[in-house]
């Protein structure tokens, strides 16, 4: 069985049809496209698998167990972690304490704790230090730790989120267009990043992009939408050919 | 930017400490000068002037009651002065907003300055916490207008010029009683005010004994109060012949208008508070015709003492004194009987003319504007009978 | 560890926790010299307990994010149930104790409204919220004013009518007095008491947003919807905010109140809660520190322009707006910074030259 | 019979809200900001009308139009010197401003005219209409009162939805910056918005002190935050939903007062207010927030 099971899911906002009868599966380990014009309901995907919004049909299962439905932060424990197109990053806290919030459900110790600084507390704040420090190496954000997440140039920012996201510990990560905004040579860059984030960690990715290149690049799998509905799957070359998907992106008439 | 702010704050504040040192000793100084100045001046066998205070809402919803007790304070203080030819007080007089915080700092501001008796505070919940304050330091309290009984309680040295409430109330009660003048009664009082509500207490408890019937009793808050139709309604609902109302005129002024626009026309019967309705810039007073009113004071009296103090009032602040304003007035007149029988004098510390004022009123009789032969028992209470009055043609006719 | 080499974060701790403790030795030192003046004693106990208030607003309003115009609610219900308390105790117990059992009980009864205020709150936003905190506070008011509460050798009467509805015996000790509250106190707050609730109130607030919690808090209030998707719980958090900030809240109420001989619902209104506000505005929201000294320079305030007579709260409002703009407007901000770094820049300057030198 | 009573005097009452609330829910729909000091200005529109028609006799509907001049004078003043320079500061920074603005006027008010109150005269001249002989009786003031709530009203609503300076307030309300770049002029349009929410205020003032005529500088302050309550109770930044809110919180007010208890109407009031918020979080008829995600 696949870690992401999503059969025949659905949302409709009052009258309109978002999202309709989607399936999707997702291995462990593979790095797994969704793309489509503007429009087309890859967010409103990515929302409904996280627990924004409530499908109003069909099942989402992660790892054998049903979330569909379930709040976003039942989700992030179940183990589905996401960045999202516009950047939401916690702004006035520090690079460091974005990761750190991101391991809230890694590393635990209770409120008394804190407030009466019992040994737990260093021990575990040094864990939490030591762990966020690795992960901002990785992105190569080790050496702004303290700067405010608003005083990053936005490409990094962008990392700083695929960060925290991984901060959670997540089996499956949700990518709302990582290179929005990013020059070629940085879109390059994040390739290689995004590939050994997946080896490193032995997470499934599921990435929303526009740039065809990345999707390319490195997806296993790609699904396309259109009008909230699935059009074509397959790997890169399959979906290069398929007549809908050219259509829908031009604007076809068919 | 935030350490900029913070660091500029921690320097004002320093400086408003080291200020706080300072304002106290430029005022002591200032006030060594002026009494420097006076003794020079003055005749020969003049004596230290007494430091007088006084206490009050001169800001804020109650500023109204602060400012006249303020004005009548200034005009008592400065009439003194001129006729006995030399200062015989010093006098200053402090904002509390109606607040009993502010009012302990106005009094301890008072006390830097070195007052040796107080004239207030006005209002009732400020008089119980510095009278508290008064207490401990054994500082003379003679309060124009905090009318409360728990006030007096505070301590010896508390004392009141004005009734105290369960006074006014047993007194309405028995007044409306013993002359008949209505057995279906309907009140309106000021339930989020210690003054209103402590009346109608005991108004309620004393209406049960003489068999007077309440039908109605409606509040109205702090907060609430610019409609006050309905509570009008439900007196007429409830068939009310007389409408008690222990509230202060202003609100009394509204009841009043709303009475009118529906056509219920009670009897109307106020307290003390009521006095100043007449006044009331731009009130319609054929409206107030026939109120009936317990008051110890009207500006209409014919007395020489009030006509003078009213002539002198409206030129120095341009408006009629209400029954606060002569409270006050009374206060500083009563405090320099006890200076002309020499029971004190400047020189007393503040807690040496406490105790010599604790004696002084308690066996001395004084005549004021709020009533003649005042006396007052241990507790600090005063004894004046107060005037029943009705109004008639826009003016206080005494009441048969 | 040297002070250069610690955290950002405790060395700034450090320097509010010393502030505090400075304030307390000066004033020590100036009451043992003899050189405070009444004034400015009696300041003291209201000092500490607005302290407490802003400190404590503060987690809701700058750490959490969500507007409070009832911080004086909190207040008020902490007043009342730490005074009754403390009434009914202090006379056969010992005193300590009996301050001591006032204080919890306070800070409890006031956290158990912060629960109950802390429902609508996860529903509502922005000034949705602010009003309904706003109503809370006034639902407080109009109700503790309307509430007669004695006791007689029958048991416990209340009514929220008046007193004769109380239906009290003649032998019956009257409690609270509707709009005249709770009369008779016998004073019991000190500076001393002040500056421990202010360094406890520190301690906990402080710390509590340096951990685990308080980062989820703050994250809340940087973006609620990122909070969600890194599992946090917004419930519980922002529950937990409202919780924290309400017993202090309720322990600052009973530090005033027994800071006087008599305790009234009218003091705590809207106007006291929006007072509190401007502390925290004023001295930066989610700077704590900031809000200890707004606090206290702002109470003492008023009393310093005592001199100006008739137009004391005047200048006291043309103050409040002056130091908002000079604070908060962009463009003063940036002429201010601009300034502060022509500054630094020669500074800087200079020393290299010396250096160079 | 009673029932009718009660419930007239309610609308009155809530006219008198929804009239002010009308002035808030402007401002606050297009500047987006809580302005605290409406109730203050509303208080020297009052003082106005006082002067000239009280006391100088002026003609009644020049006394307003006197007031609307001043006060529209007044709101533009404020907002350009206390407000204008906070705007990009955080909202909380220039509510705290409004609160000193509020302060402000209520000392410049006590200074000018002392604390004493004055008893205002009704501008309004139309005689009360008398129902079922006499038993139920409409004042002339609440029948002005809810003819001037309801013109403008629809005034506004067509002012705004069908001028282009309208539009442009629309536009400053959806999207500050995007409004700009369209060429809209931004700090015009908020001032305009000020010189109309506070010549409503001089209205408001004048309509307000008529029904319940006791005049001191504290006046405005109470009813300010009642209106602000009615303006939410509709949905803040709603025009219908101000004047909704205004009637439904008198009438709320003064149904308690008459069945309930006279002590605890407001505490009603208020619960009511929480109890509709957590059903609808944006009050009676506000725009649903939705986040974008």
């Amino acid at each position: 069985m696949a870690l992401l099971e999503v059969s025949n899911l659905g949302i409709a906002f009052g009258g309109l049809q978002a999202v309709a009868q989607l399936d999707l599966s997702v291995e462990k380990g593979h790095l797994y496209g969704l793309i489509g014009p503007n429009g087309a309901g890859k967010t409103t995907v990515f929302n409904m698998l996280t627990g924004v919004y409530k499908p109003t049909e069909g099942n989402i299962v992660l790892d054998g167990k049903d979330i569909t439905g379930k709040s976003p932060e039942l989700i992030s424990k179940a183990g589905i972690a996401r960045t999202f197109q516009n950047i939401r990053l916690f702004s006035d806290m520090t690079v460091l304490d974005n990761v750190k919030v991101g391991m809230h459900n890694q590393v635990t110790y209770n409120m008394w704790t804190g407030i009466l600084r019992l040994p737990a507390y260093k021990e575990k704040e040094h864990e939490m230090n030591r762990e966020a420090k690795k992960l901002l190496e990785i992105f190569d954000l080790d050496g702004e730790a303290n700067l405010k997440a608003s005083q990053l140039p936005y490409g990094k920012q962008r990392k700083l989120e695929i960060a925290r996201a991984l901060a959670t510990n997540p089996k499956l990560l949700l990518l709302d267009e990582p290179a929005a905004g990013m020059n070629p040579n940085e879109t390059e860059e994040l390739m290689q990043t995004v590939r050994s984030v997946r080896d490193q960690f032995g997470i499934a990715i599921l990435l929303i992009e526009h740039d065809m290149n990345f999707v390319m690049g490195i997806c296993e799998e790609i699904t396309v939408l259109d009008y909230g509905r699935v059009i074509a799957r397959g790997d890169g070359m399959t979906i290069r050919n398929n007549p809908k998907v050219i259509a829908a992106y031009l604007g076809g008439d068919d | 930017m935030k350490k900029f702010v913070s660091a500029a704050l921690a320097a004002s504040m320093v400086l408003s400490l080291a200020a706080c040192g300072a304002t106290a000793t430029a005022s002591s100084t200032t006030s060594e000068a002026a009494s420097t100045a006076t003794t020079e001046g003055g005749d020969a066998a003049v004596g230290t002037p007494i430091k007088l205070g006084g206490i009050g809402p001169t800001t804020g919803g109650a500023a109204v009651y602060g400012n006249a007790v303020k004005n009548a304070e200034e005009l008592a203080v400065k009439e003194i002065n001129e006729s006995a030819g030399e200062t015989v007080f010093e006098w200053q007089f402090q904002d509390d907003e109606h607040d009993a915080e502010k009012s302990v700092n106005a009094y301890n501001t008072l006390k830097d300055w070195g007052v040796q008796a107080l004239v207030g505070p006005t209002t009732t919940t400020p008089t119980l916490a510095v009278a508290a304050e008064a207490a401990n330091d054994n500082l003379f309290v003679l309060t124009p207008s905090a009318s409360a009984q728990a006030v007096i309680e505070t301590g010896d040295n508390v004392f009141q010029i004005c009734f105290t409430d369960p006074n006014q109330g047993v007194a309405s009660a028995d007044y409306i009683a013993d002359n008949g003048l209505a057995t279906k009664i309907g009140v309106i009082y000021d339930s989020s005010d210690a003054y209103s509500s402590g009346i109608y207490d005991k108004f309620k408890a004393e209406a049960d004994v003489k068999g007077l019937e309440i039908v109605a009793a409606e509040a109205f808050t702090a907060d609430n109060k610019s409609d006050l139709s309905t509570q009008v309604g439900k007196c007429q609902a409830a068939g009310a012949e007389l409408v008690f109302l222990p509230i202060y005129y202003q609100e009394a002024s509204q009841i009043l208008i709303a009475a009118n626009k529906t056509g219920y026309a009670p009897v109307f019967f106020g307290c003390d508070g009521m006095d100043g309705i007449l006044s009331i810039e731009g009130f319609d007073t054929s409206l107030a015709e026939g109120l009936m009113l317990l008051t110890p004071f009207s500006a209409d009296a014919s007395d020489e003492k009030t006509q003078h103090f009213v002539e002198a009032y409206k030129a120095a602040y341009g408006d009629t004194p209400n029954q606060f304003a002569a409270d006050a007035y009374d206060c500083v007149y009563a405090i320099y009987d006890a200076y002309v029988a020499g029971v004190i004098n400047g020189d007393m510390t503040a807690s040496e003319m406490c105790d010599a004022l604790k004696g002084a009123f308690t066996s001395m009789t004084f005549d004021g504007l709020t009533g003649t032969g005042m006396t007052w028992d241990e507790t600090g209470a005063v004894s004046k009978a107060p005037k029943a009055v009705v109004i008639k043609d826009g003016v206080y006719v005494l009441a048969e | 560890m040297s002070l250069k080499t610690m955290k950002k974060s405790t060395r700034s701790n450090l320097i509010t926790f010393g502030i505090v403790i400075a304030f307390y030795l000066i004033v020590s030192l100036m009451s043992v010299m003899g050189m405070m003046t009444s004034s400015f004693a009696g300041q003291l106990v209201p000092i500490c307990a607005y302290v407490v208030l802003a400190v404590s607003l503060n987690l809701t309003v700058g750490i959490l994010g969500e507007l409070s115009l009832g911080h004086a609610g909190f207040m008020s219900v902490g007043a009342f149930a730490g005074t009754l308390v403390y009434t009914l105790t202090f006379e056969n117990t010992p005193l300590p104790v009996s301050i001591l059992l006032s204080f919890l009980v306070g800070g409890a009864v006031a956290g158990i409204f912060g629960l109950l205020i802390g429902i609508p709150v996860l529903r509502l936003q922005g000034d949705y919220l602010a009003i309904v905190t706003l109503a809370f506070g006034e639902i407080i008011k109009n109700f503790m004013n309307a509430l007669y509460l004695g006791y007689d050798s029958t048991g416990v009467h209340f009514s929220l009518k008046d007193s004769a509805s109380m239906g009290l015996a003649p032998d019956g000790v009257v409690l609270i007095n509707g709009a005249m509250g709770i009369t008779g106190i016998k004073k019991a707050s000190t500076f001393t008491m002040g500056i421990i609730l202010i360094l406890l109130t520190l301690v906990v607030i402080l710390n509590l947003v340096n951990s685990r919690a308080g980062r989820a808090i703050t994250a809340i209030r940087d973006n609620e919807i990122a909070a969600q998707s890194v599992g946090i719980n917004i419930t519980n958090y922002k529950l937990m905010a409202f919780i924290v900030s309400a017993v202090f809240a309720g322990m600052a109420g009973v530090l005033y109140a027994l800071n006087f001989s008599s305790l009234v619902a009218k003091k705590f209104d809207y106007n006291t809660s929006i007072l509190i506000l401007v502390f925290v505005v004023l001295g930066g929201m989610g700077n704590i520190r900031g809000s200890v000294i707004a606090a206290a320079l702002l109470t003492v305030l008023p009393e310093l322009l005592r001199s100006m007579k008739d137009y004391r709260m005047l200048i006291y409002a043309i103050v409040l707006i002056v130091m908002m703009i000079f604070n908060q407007s962009p463009q003063i901000v940036s002429w201010r910074k601009k300034i502060t770094a022509g500054f630094k820049a020669k500074r800087a300057a200079k020393k290299e030259k010396k250096e160079a030198a | 019979m009673q029932f009718l009573t009660y419930l007239i005097n309610g609308i009155s009452l809530g006219s008198v809200y929804a009239l002010i609330a009308l002035g808030y829910t402007m401002v606050y729909g297009i500047a987006k900001m809580l302005n605290f000091a409406h109730g203050d200005v509303i208080m020297i529109g009052s003082y106005v009308v006082f002067f000239a028609f009280g006391s100088f006799g002026l003609n009644p509907i020049v006394s307003v139009l006197l007031s609307m001049v001043v006060c529209t004078i007044l709101g533009i003043t404020i907002e350009r010197v206390a407000y204008r320079p906070l705007r990009g500061a955080p909202s909380l920074a220039v509510l705290i401003t409004a609160i000193g603005v509020s302060y402000l006027l209520q000392q410049v008010a006590q200074l000018l005219w002392k604390s004493d109150p004055k008893s205002f005269k009704s501008v309004v001249g139309l005689q009360p209409v008398s129902m079922f002989g006499g038993q139920l009786v409409i004042s002339g003031e609440t029948i002005v009162t809810i003819a001037a709530c309801i013109v403008i009203m629809i005034a506004l609503t067509l002012f705004i939805n069908h001028t282009s300076t309208g539009h442009a307030m629309l536009a400053v309300s959806e999207d500050r910056g995007a409004a700009q770049l369209m060429g809209v002029n931004v700090n015009a349009t908020i001032s305009l918005t000020f010189a109309i929410g506070s010549a409503l205020a001089a209205v408001a003032g004048a309509l307000l002190c008529s029904s319940y005529p006791t005049l001191q500088p504290t006046t405005g302050a109470m009813p300010g935050i009642k209106a602000f309550v009615a303006a939410v109770f509709g949905g803040i930044g709603s025009i219908p939903g101000a004047f909704i809110g205004g009637i439904l919180l008198g009438v709320i007010e003064n149904l308690s007062k008459a069945y309930i208890s006279t002590q605890l109407s407001d505490a009603i009031v208020f619960m009511v207010l929480i109890v509709v918020l957590l059903v609808k979080p944006t009050g009676l008829l506000g725009k649903k927030i939705n986040v974008k995600v």
